[in-house]
């Protein structure tokens, strides 16, 4: 089965990024297909690589982009959010005169429209948030 | 349409589980995660009215659980324990799932 | 017509202002709205705040987004389900709430209401009946 | 020693304002802001447990009235209404500041 | 001694893995300790959730601090206030939370319990008698 | 009299941080003084430059830089929650081997012990949050 996976909160303060990663995972196991993670609200800051966690908890925005290579995942963080939060990809930076970019690997920056998209194309839409 | 609910939020500190059940309708499933699961457990002020909606069947995420220190034998009667693949089978078994965040 | 049409419901259980959920709904209900899905919004619980009529955000220094909605039946969104247990539970009436109204194409671009009050169990029907359900 | 309580969730979502109407001593102030503002509206399910706090002052943050579009007509008896300086007199005034958050 | 002791109340109101807030306010509690305050913890609501036995962690993949509570005798940190309401509420009694205790020094390093079960009245004046107060 | 602030949440998701702001401005202009603003949990992501919000909407982290500026405040961010989240100054940088810093103009990095300094120097904590 085709799932799309929205996710609205940011790593470590709620678990909602967390629940969405083992969703995802089981789902994957399990033989079905994600077309697309879209990162929502303050979703948006699972896409930083600028985290360094506790070397005794988990990574979580390493476990999203690994997760994502293993199975060459759609992770799309909202161009609109990201602007008001601060995740920012080389066209961003350019865009909106910032000094550095803060994407990480895997992930991109993309328009609402994909979130709809995912529920046109999906067949199941699932939401993790607060 | 068959629904899956999903509940994260403890029923003692939101209205999450309370508007779920306002809306679930006979035949659906409510599965509680993260802090949902506290609402699967029994001799609480919330077992009566999850004992009440008649036709709905309902889920607890042992993960969470587990997180919790929520041994089985403190749910509720009638909750089923499921873990992540057991979610995404819900999730395949239902028509759609309404997240009540 | 793209080749499949689902029936797309939003669902607003929030407050305006103490939370952005409901602003970054609108925005992704206006950018829906170009998809040409069958579209609803639902607003429950303390989602009916969001309707308020009279907000005025220049005091606290929010930015105020109220006038989007009067703007939805523009963007063909004109399915407003509100629930009346939720109101009633907040002690509002329909005139608290902002007037939203569209103009029906089809009926010689007759003013119609886009708000449709109904009780919990009809909207319930409504969100059974749904394809997919976006939650904010 | 007089306490500040400040609550800034809505009383129909979470449980913040009946948390803190346990704790609120006589002689306290609870000031109501962000969507704690609701509140502070009469004719709902919340008013009566509002009314019941004896010894306590209750206060509403305006601009956050404002925002959501409540008038002061609106508002039940005994709430007062306080600006950004009002909140700040608040805290100055009461020994200390307890946030539900 | 530093100049200043002040009574210092760190209220838990939330429930642990759902949110970050009981591990970050544990983090605040373990470097506060190190400034001779008098300190206290107070658990009331859903906060009481956080002292429940037996929590694991290994299926869900969350880092599992629930030790940490074990180790704050070690830093003097001996009163935990739990509100007897909230316990009941949840069908819950002490039973059902982790033994929590310091070893007096005063008292030839008796083993004493940190858990100080209150009524919310009681509770209600130990917060009364607070300099400040930490939400979390 | 001297005030201490915490922020618990980031900016636009939550109005915590809007009304810490007007606190804090209404406060100084009343003529008190604010020994520390104490940015925790998703509060750090106040401290990153990376933001661009809409031009119809208000600067949530340039005005904390300005009024920080014109009020000499002291804008901390904690360290540890910064690490989880991705707030990253020069030394940070370079301590965890990252590409590039994003902390905000006025806002400095520093440990949780200046939370409590806060709470023992000054003369009311107010904490904003979700």
């Amino acid at each position: 089965m085709k799932f799309a996976i929205q996710v609205n909160e940011g790593p470590y303060q709620h678990q909602a990024t967390d629940s969405a990663y083992q969703f995802a995972k089981a789902a994957l196991d399990a033989g079905h297909e994600i077309m697309r993670v879209f990162f929502y609200h303050d979703g948006v800051n699972n896409g930083t690589n600028l985290t360094t966690p506790p070397q005794d908890d988990r990574n979580i925005v390493n476990r999203w982009s690994e997760l994502g290579k293993a199975h060459d995942l759609d992770l799309v963080v909202c161009v609109a959010a990201a602007q008001r939060r601060g995740i920012v990809d080389e066209g961003e930076m350019q865009r909106n005169g910032k000094d550095a970019q803060n994407i990480a690997d895997g992930f991109r920056i993309s328009g609402l429209g994909q979130l709809i998209e995912a529920g046109i194309q999906s067949e199941r839409l699932v939401v993790f948030g607060d | 349409m068959s629904t899956l609910h999903t509940v994260n939020k403890s029923p003692f500190e939101k209205n999450s589980l309370a508007d779920c059940l306002g809306y679930a309708k006979e035949g659906s499933a409510v599965l509680m995660y993260e802090d949902g699961v506290y609402g699967a457990m029994k001799g609480n002020a919330v077992a009566e009215k999850v004992a009440a909606a008649s036709g709905v069947k309902f889920y607890a995420l042992g993960p969470d659980l587990k997180a919790r220190g929520i041994s089985e034998e403190k749910l509720a009667e009638g909750i089923e324990v499921v873990d992540y693949a057991g979610f995404v089978n819900l999730a395949v078994e239902n028509d759609k799932v309404s997240a009540w965040v | 017509m793209s080749e499949t049409i689902k029936k797309f419901m939003y669902l607003n259980r929030r407050a305006p202002y103490g939370t952005i959920y409901a602003w970054e709904s609108l925005e992704v209900v206006l950018i829906g709205a170009a998809f040409d899905q069958d579209v609803s919004l639902a607003f429950i619980g303390d989602g009916v705040y969001q309707l308020l009529e009279g907000q005025d955000t220049s005091e606290s220094g929010m930015k105020n987004f109220s006038t989007t909605y009067k703007a939805l039946g523009d963007y063909d969104v004109t399915k407003l389900y509100v629930e009346k247990e939720s109101l009633e539970e907040r002690g509002l009436t329909l005139d608290d709430l902002m007037p939203l109204t569209w103009e029906d194409e089809d009926d010689d671009w007759a003013e119609k209401d886009s708000i449709r009050l109904v009780s919990r169990d009809e909207l319930a029907d409504v969100l059974d009946d749904q394809d997919i359900v976006y939650s904010f």
